[in-house]
């Protein structure tokens, strides 16, 4: 069961400080040259409340390069050397619920047969403060998914904006009391009267559990050629995805050394698939977009047991043609309501 | 004492012109330094532009490329090609922020062995001042986790 | 914007061609490319200032190109692209019809001649900002400049939305994609996007359309074009040869002068 | 994994003395995938040489290091023993340690450490080497001859001596060019066409030669050994076969007032003619411009009178391909028109003659039948003026070129006139006397000792008539630069020697470099004088630069023995050194784009486009093709590409990274 | 050429002789300029060009004098500047070339010049008087209001044409243009040897006896080839074979009085512009067709 407190915004700079004091890097939501970006964290000016930050907060724990191994020529031997991934203790302030979530599709991931040295080591280093959206944008569709815009999954403590200034303080996990340990007086008992800025309100757009069912039967439907005849296949929508998780694994060594690397990688590439022999099992577009939707909203349910989507929009927002997944699936699921 | 630094030099030549003007230096017994590592090709206009880049990405201080004077091509134009990518190259180098007095472009004919020798020291002598091209080899650490 | 919707239901509706490229109402303010296939939805069709992105990428596209004849709905750059995808035989005159937006109202551009004349009116000169950014830049010290990259480049995550949007990248292979030999590191760590950028920026050297698709396309903003308008202007200023004012064959890095100016070899 | 061996030459001392080749042959061994490394003192002499071959069969070598001089001196020798040693001869590269190391650097460790890093680049660079099969190509034994002047001549006969056959082409009626109009030649001054005829005969009866005359060539594609000729035979409006050269139809043609090309407009000739008697082949041709039957439709009065009924007017010019495996182009000069020397008044006086006409003058089978008479009055000339350099070494309104030729001749007319006309004075202007040539100089000195023929060093600012008489004002620069203003009946203008017309337009058909004078350019201004850029095409006489006779000669029998060393091979083999754009399975089939970006790269029109068609034949893709025949492998084609779909055999992406990443 | 006269317009350098012996020069050339509605505009605030004296003492003086007035004129936004003085015109040339090819003398002018505005790299362009009407020959003719029916000879001395690199203007060593000009207004030009012979030209005040022998050969050569008059387009040559007739004559018989005019007096003459107007009364030998032959040596004129 949750502790819930109210935190007054000048507590929650003495809450930063604290956490700094502690060694711990606070990043989050911060508005860098008219982007938002997932940044240092100083003070609590510093933190964007509302409104998504272009790339999101994975690569903290999954970065877009980090070396897994490294290696010597010694006359006719390699001499291999183990790396550690260096974890600091790391705070993601501020963080929006959706991404707060993702982090658990990407866990199912690196956890799913053997388990993810660099990522667990990452994610045990890595504390999150989310904070409730009492605004949202034509691209967000965390309702669709059976979400919230102040869904508690995946924060260690949520905060959610008080009317009167402040906010709601909810400290989910043991990791979130560890923090609040380090500035317990900072944090008042919650009043009952405290009454909470509404939080967004996000229409949904489709039933993400419907949507799965209906995607069996569509595999051949010709939307998917339809939707992508503008995509680029650039990959932009996978590298801002807290989601995607896909990496491609490069050695690069001359005759001295070498160093092996692994690095974000994105399904809407055409290289992706492509084979040595020449032949492309995804040479279209339509197949690699077909692909995206499938993967996220079905084969991860299936396989997983969790959506690979948590309805951020990122992708929508960053994609250079406007390939807005919302309104994409949307469509979907209606051709899949029409039969 | 530490060891004084001795600059990497990488250079790119042509086989016909400045691959032979460096022999004669060789038969004319001609001395020079010997920090350069010389990369032989056909011709100049065979020389990929980012090899210059590579070289540097790779950690050498300094590159050379030379080949046939104009007119003088075995192939007849490959140096013309060549001249004209190092005229947009270099601005191209110096614009993404290449320091240029690492990179010396030269013709040097296979009949100028005294010439190569010259070369080779003012460009190794040049690069020591400047010392190690540290700016671009840090990079090599940068963005990996 | 009705003259344009006129058009393209007229063409549809006679089938002189089977697909008009435009732009159409995006999220939000925004603008989307779209592909009108049928004279009824000519209505789609938007134009305003908002409308930038050079449509002339998807002439290249294998998808597009399976519809059919194509129109498509030019700004100046486009007309650009369409020359010089000419020039590089990627595009049949008799493949692609412009629709030149001309303030407010529409041209028919359909012979390159026609295109290429249209094109001569167009004064070499990018936007304003873009200028005195590179200006600013060239007046910088090299280490600024430097610094100024590494911190810009630092943002790339190799999504290639650059490369993918940019018209002039149509090869089926880019650069990056060789592997054997790894040219450029598939990561996107310092070294990578860097040399990265520098092998597009002259690939595009004397074929770049200055459009400034690829840093629109950007999303993490990083001003990817201007390198290759740099490289652009500087082969404009030492050659005085640009990318697509000709559906003949004119690139200046494939061809010389004897007397090229050069003060830099020794 | 590959298996290569380091061979370490210490050249007696001249490596091993300076590098320390025991550490070099250590460090080699422990670089990845050497697995054998020796040093020795003389890798080129026989027992090195064995002792490589023993080495690639016992230790199973797939690749060879021989690290000893350059290889510009001994890759052939160490490639040859690769081979024999039983692995492909494209395995085996040379490290540099003599001339770009020890001969280079002192003694000591620095030196050592580049030695190794020499020889580590070439093991990374032979790991990466794929076997490599010289290039063969077929040869069409066949030449074709441009041009019927002397060049032409000489190297015709010379190439068809070998056996090989030979087309001769030839624009004008005849073969014989500028010689058949020279009068006499320097220095033997043997007449010119005593000298020539039995040539131009002889090509007329060769087994060998194929005579195109009144002929040109519209195209030629391919490449060498393999080009296909394009020859236009315009219409002589004869039937060869039937003419026997009787001469009637000149006679009886009603026109007869036209200038005569051949003497120079010194005399003139019949609308239907033969240009002059000696001509080969001996058979006339209509100047269809000044036919009467073709200005008026009416006449055709040869055709009624030729006794052998040989007159075709309904004869259509014939367009002919030949497929000719080397061309030599033979196409001479022209002279200088004097129009831009007006201060001269060349044009405006009547006795102000250029050169060559002063030939047909001197000439016994000229208008004058060898008489020096002046064109005016016919009235032989007491005081003859010789301007030479009229156009030659001028900046401003000429060549800026010496002619060459010009002094030679001048000296020589002016020894012809002095011959001819008693006691008639010959005065010459001149900058300097360039006769270097054997006998040349010693000429000259005859015409100014023994002939008494005035040299005045200066130049001539004008010639002008005063009553009647033409004076020619200039300066004497060996006298204080005094004016002079001499009082002569006749001026001669050694007009400069400039390029053929069209000399461009057929330069650019054939693919081959010319220089600023649009004189063709050969392929080494030393070494390769006979040759142009182009493979397979050779260059004999004035086409090339101003040239005399025996230069012209000697020169066309080099162009001569090129071409007979090309057909003297059973098929042309060249180094594998070339390009090649990659083939990929279905449905790649090739990373070219097809931008032919390269195309204009090239500087050998070496790529072509081909199309890849499927079984119906519709096209799938069309992408660049390297022709192997023309690819010279400079590899400019190469570091074009975008797509890296073109690579160089030899020096391969692959194999310079590799060497690159090796440093 | 230009082909709207009416808008026409043309910097004007008179150089010092059209201010003071060549006066009859410029009045002509103001006359047939305004007839053919050229604007001449002076060069505001021009200097000397530096002929003879500036350029046989100090280099640098005799180019930076001419590219001051150039610069001047660029500043007045003209894009030719017309000198009518044959030296002036060659020193005006001779310095843009000058500039136009040696980096090094550029940098030294913009040095010497730097308080003058304007950009080097710009010049306007020289013209001498023969290039100017050759501009609007086409204009003239219609223009003609009575032939210039005599027969003369077209002298163009020395710098007018040359050197040829540096004026680029006509045949080097045989000009036609004036002449050309001759035949536009009716007139036959006589084709004689002398068009570019050296008339002494700053002799003239210094040694008459050479302008005397060097003069008798030129008018010996045209009177012979029955010229009667001769047409000259340069104060020096105007003065040495009009103001120096008395020491040409002592060295020729018979003696010659045929007048010597300015191509522009020529032209004045064919558009029907008063002779006042054109400054024929200037002359040392009268203007008059055909000239009357000569008894006695005419005796050198006095001083003005």
């Amino acid at each position: 069961m949750s502790e819930r407190y109210t935190i007054t915004e000048t507590s929650v700079g003495s809450f930063l400080q604290a956490m700094t004091a502690s060694g711990r890097r606070v990043l989050g939501p911060k508005l860098v040259a008219g982007r938002i970006e997932i940044a240092d964290i100083n003070t609590f000016a510093d933190v964007v409340q509302n409104g998504q930050s272009v790339v999101s907060a994975k690569g903290v724990v999954f970065p877009k390069v980090e070396r897994l191994l490294k290696y010597r020529f010694e006359g006719k031997n390699i001499a291999l050397e183990d790396v550690e991934p260096q974890a600091q203790p790391t705070v993601l302030f501020g963080l929006r619920p959706c991404e707060a979530r993702a982090f658990h599709a990407l866990d199912v991931v690196f956890n799913w047969d053997s388990k993810d040295k660099f990522f667990n080591t990452r994610m045990a280093n890595t504390t999150v403060v989310g904070l409730s959206c009492t605004q949202a944008d034509e691209s967000c569709f965390c309702t669709s998914l059976g979400s919230r815009p102040d869904d508690t999954q995946g924060s260690d403590i949520l905060l959610s904006p008080l009317k009167a200034g402040g906010f709601v303080a909810e400290v989910l996990t043991d990791k979130g009391k560890a923090l609040v340990a380090l500035a317990k007086d900072t944090f008042q008992p919650l009043a009952d009267d405290a009454a909470l800025v509404p939080p967004a309100t996000v229409a949904p757009a489709f039933d993400a559990k419907a949507l799965q069912q209906e995607l069996a039967a569509m595999f051949d439907s010709p939307l998917w050629a339809e939707q992508s005849l503008r995509c680029l296949g650039c990959g932009a929508c996978a590298f801002v995805c807290p989601t995607c998780v896909c990496f491609d694994i490069q050695d690069e060594a001359d005759t001295k050394q070498g160093q092996r690397l692994r690095a974000w990688d994105s399904c809407g590439m055409r290289i992706f698939t492509l084979h040595a022999s020449g032949h492309n099992p995804r040479d279209k577009q339509s197949q690699r977009w077909r692909q995206r939707v499938y993967h996220k909203f079905a084969y991860y349910p299936e396989r997983l047991g969790t959506l690979g989507c948590v309805g951020c929009g990122k992708c929508s927002r960053a994609c250079p043609v406007d390939m807005n997944l919302k309104q994409h699936l949307a469509q979907v699921a209606e051709a899949a309501s029409q039969g | 004492m530490a060891d004084p630094f001795e600059p990497k030099m990488t250079a790119f030549v042509c086989n016909w012109c400045t691959y032979a003007g460096a022999d004669l230096t060789g038969t004319s017994r001609i001395k020079y330094q010997s920090n350069v590592r010389v990369i032989r090709l056909p011709c100049t206009g065979r020389i990929d532009f980012m090899l210059v880049m590579k070289a540097f990405s790779r950690g050498s201080d300094g590159v050379i490329i030379s080949g046939c004077h104009p007119n003088d091509c075995h192939y007849t134009s490959g140096n013309y090609h060549a001249r004209r990518r190092w005229m947009v190259f270099r601005d191209l180098l110096d614009f993404m922020g290449i320091d240029l007095r690492r990179v010396t472009f030269s013709w040097v004919s296979a009949a100028e062995g005294a010439k190569w020798a010259e070369l080779v020291n003012d460009a190794t002598n040049t690069v020591r001042a400047l010392g190690p091209y540290k700016e671009v080899q840090q990079l090599a650490a940068v963005g990996i986790e | 914007m009705e003259a344009l919707q006129n058009k393209a239901k007229e063409l549809l509706a006679a089938s002189a061609v089977k697909v008009v490229i435009g732009y159409g109402k995006g999220t939000g303010e925004s603008r989307r490319p779209i592909f009108v296939r049928a004279a009824e939805r000519a209505g789609d069709l938007v134009v305003d200032t908002a409308c930038t992105q050079n449509l002339a990428t998807y002439l290249t596209k294998a998808e597009v190109r399976a519809l059919g004849r194509i129109a498509i709905v030019a700004i100046p750059s486009t007309l650009r692209s369409i020359l010089q995808l000419a020039a590089e035989k990627q595009l049949r005159e008799e493949n692609v019809l412009a629709l030149a937006i001309v303030d407010g109202g529409v041209r028919e551009l359909a012979t390159f001649d026609a295109i290429e004349e249209a094109v001569a009116t167009i004064p070499d000169a990018i936007g304003e900002a873009d200028q005195k950014m590179i200006d600013k830049l060239t007046a910088m010290s090299v280490g600024e400049r430097r610094a100024f990259w590494a911190d810009e480049l630092g943002r790339c995550v190799k999504c290639y939305a650059c490369r993918s949007s940019c018209p002039m990248c149509y090869c089926e292979r880019c650069t990056m994609d060789c592997n054997r030999p790894q040219w450029i590191p598939v990561a996107s760590h310092a070294i990578g996007n860097l040399e990265y950028h520098m092998v597009r920026a002259m690939h595009l050297a004397g074929r770049c359309v200055e459009c400034g698709t690829c840093g629109a396309a950007c999303p993490v903003g990083i001003p990817v074009h201007l390198l290759t308008f740099f490289a652009e202007q500087t082969v404009r200023r030492q050659f005085g040869q640009k990318g697509g004012a000709s559906a003949k064959l004119d690139y200046a890095m494939s061809t010389f002068k004897p007397d090229d100016k050069e003060t830099f070899i020794r | 994994m590959s298996r290569v061996g380091v061979f370490i030459c210490h050249c007696g001392e001249n490596i091993a003395g300076t590098v320390d080749v025991a550490a070099v042959a250590k460090a080699a061994l422990d670089m990845p995938g050497v697995v054998h490394a020796v040093e020795y003192k003389y890798m080129c002499s026989d027992p090195g040489q064995t002792m490589l071959k023993d080495a690639i069969r016992d230790k199973k070598l797939d690749g060879v290091v021989v690290a000893a001089c350059s290889p510009r001196m001994h890759e052939p020798t160490f490639r040859r023993t690769a081979e024999e040693g039983g692995i492909n001869p494209y395995q085996c590269e040379m490290a540099n340690l003599r001339e770009h190391c020890s001969w280079v650097h002192e003694k000591g460790e620095p030196t050592t450490a580049k030695a190794v890093d020499l020889v580590r680049i070439q093991v990374e660079k032979v790991k990466r080497n794929h076997p490599l099969k010289p290039i063969r190509v077929p040869i069409t034994k066949k030449a074709l001859v441009l041009g019927g002047g002397i060049a032409g001549i000489q190297a015709a006969l010379d190439i068809a001596n070998t056996g090989s056959p030979v087309l001769l082409v030839e624009k004008s009626p005849s073969i014989g060019g500028h010689m058949s109009q020279l009068s006499e030649t320097f220095p033997t001054l043997d007449c010119s066409q005593c000298i020539l005829t039995p040539r131009m005969v002889e090509v007329a009866r060769h087994p060998n030669i194929t005579l195109y005359t009144y002929s040109e060539l519209e195209k030629l594609e391919g490449f060498i050994g393999n080009f296909k000729a394009t020859i236009r035979k315009k219409a002589r409006k004869i039937d060869e076969k039937l003419c026997n050269g009787c001469g009637v139809c000149q006679q009886k043609c009603p026109v007869k007032k036209i200038p005569d090309q051949f003497n120079e407009g010194l005399s003139n000739r019949a609308a239907i003619y033969v240009p002059f008697p000696q001509a080969v082949p001996n058979k006339p041709v209509i100047d269809l411009a000044n036919c009467t039957y073709y200005k008026t439709g009416k006449c055709k009065a040869c055709e009624k009178l030729c006794p052998t009924k040989a007159i075709r007017f309904d004869q259509e010019d014939q367009i002919e391909v030949h497929d000719v495996g080397a061309v030599v182009l033979a196409t001479g000069y022209k002279t200088m028109p004097v129009g831009n020397f007006s201060e001269y008044g060349y044009g405006k006086y009547k006795d102000v003659i250029d050169g060559m006409k002063f030939e047909r003058l001197a000439s016994a089978s000229g208008p004058t039948g060898g008489a020096i008479k002046r064109p005016s009055d016919g009235k032989t000339p007491e005081t003859i003026v010789f301007i030479a350099c009229a156009g030659s070494r001028d900046r401003l309104k000429g060549v800026p070129y010496c002619s060459k030729i010009c002094c030679m001749y001048t000296a020589k007319h002016a020894m012809l006139y002095q011959h001819k006309v008693h006691g008639g004075k010959a005065t010459i202007f001149y900058m300097d006397i360039r006769a270097a040539g054997k006998n040349y100089d010693e000429f000259v000195r005859r015409a100014v000792e023994e002939d008494g023929v005035k040299y005045v060093r200066g130049r001539v600012s004008r010639v002008y008539e005063d009553n009647g008489q033409l004076v020619v004002k200039g300066v004497d620069t060996l006298l204080g630069g005094e004016q002079l203003e001499i009082r002569a009946d006749m001026v001669v203008l050694a007009t400069a020697v400039q390029a053929q017309d069209g000399a461009e337009e057929l330069a650019q058909t054939l693919h081959v470099s010319y220089d600023p004078y649009r004189f063709f350019a050969e392929a080494h201004p030393k070494l390769r004088p006979v040759e142009t850029n182009t493979a397979g095409i050779f260059l004999a006489g004035a086409c090339q630069a101003p040239r005399d006779i025996p230069e012209t000669v000697a020169q066309a029998s080099g162009a001569a023995v090129k071409v007979a060393g090309l057909f003297s091979q059973p098929e042309l083999t060249r180094e594998p050194i070339i390009a090649v754009v990659d083939r990929q399975p279905p449905p790649v089939f090739s990373h070219c784009v097809g931008c032919f970006l390269c195309k204009s790269a090239c500087p050998y029109q070496a790529i072509e486009e081909e199309s890849i068609k499927n079984r119906n034949g519709d096209v799938l893709k069309v992408v660049a093709k390297v022709n192997p025949g023309l690819c010279q492998g400079c590899g400019t084609c190469v570091s074009t590409c975008r797509t890296k779909a073109i690579d160089l055999q030899g020096f391969s992406n692959e194999q310079v990274f590799a060497e690159l990443m090796s440093i | 050429m230009s082909g709207n006269l009416a808008t026409m317009k043309v910097g004007y350098f008179p150089g010092c002789s059209l201010q003071g012996s060549s006066r009859d020069f410029a009045e002509s050339l103001h006359a047939v300029a305004k007839a053919l509605s050229i604007e001449l505009c002076e060069v505001p605030e021009w200097n000397c060009c530096g002929a003879s004296s500036g350029h046989m003492i100090e280099h640098l003086v005799s180019v930076a004098l001419p590219i001051n007035v150039l610069l001047k004129a660029q500043k007045a936004g003209l894009s030719q500047v017309m000198a009518p003085c044959a030296s002036c015109y060659n020193r005006l040339a001779t310095a843009s070339y000058e500039v136009a090819n040696s980096p090094t003398t550029k940098a030294q002018v913009e040095k010497v010049l730097q308080t003058t505005p304007g950009s080097i790299d710009k010049l306007p362009r020289v013209l001498n008087v023969v290039e100017l009407l050759a501009q609007v020959a086409g204009q003239i003719g219609p223009k003609v209001a009575k032939k210039f029916e005599q027969t003369v000879a077209c002298y163009y001395g020395c710098l007018l044409v040359r050197p040829a690199k540096i004026t680029g203007f006509d045949r080097t060593e045989d000009p036609v243009e004036m002449d050309k000009l001759v035949a536009t207004v009716g007139g036959k030009s006589i084709d004689w040897n002398f068009k570019t012979e050296c008339c002494g030209a700053s002799f003239s005040v210094a040694r008459t006896s050479v302008v005397g022998r060097l003069g008798a050969k030129i008018m010996r050569d045209a009177v012979e080839r029955k010229a009667e008059a001769i047409v000259v387009a340069c104060p020096m040559c105007h003065s040495n074979l009009d103001l120096r007739r008395g020491e040409i004559n002592q060295r020729l018989d018979p003696k010659t009085d045929i007048p010597v005019l300015f191509i522009t007096q020529v032209i004045g003459l064919a558009l029907g512009l008063p002779e006042k107007e054109l400054g024929l009364g200037r002359h040392f030998v009268p203007v008059r067709f055909p000239a009357k032959p000569v008894a006695s040596p005419a005796a050198t004129p006095a001083a003005q």
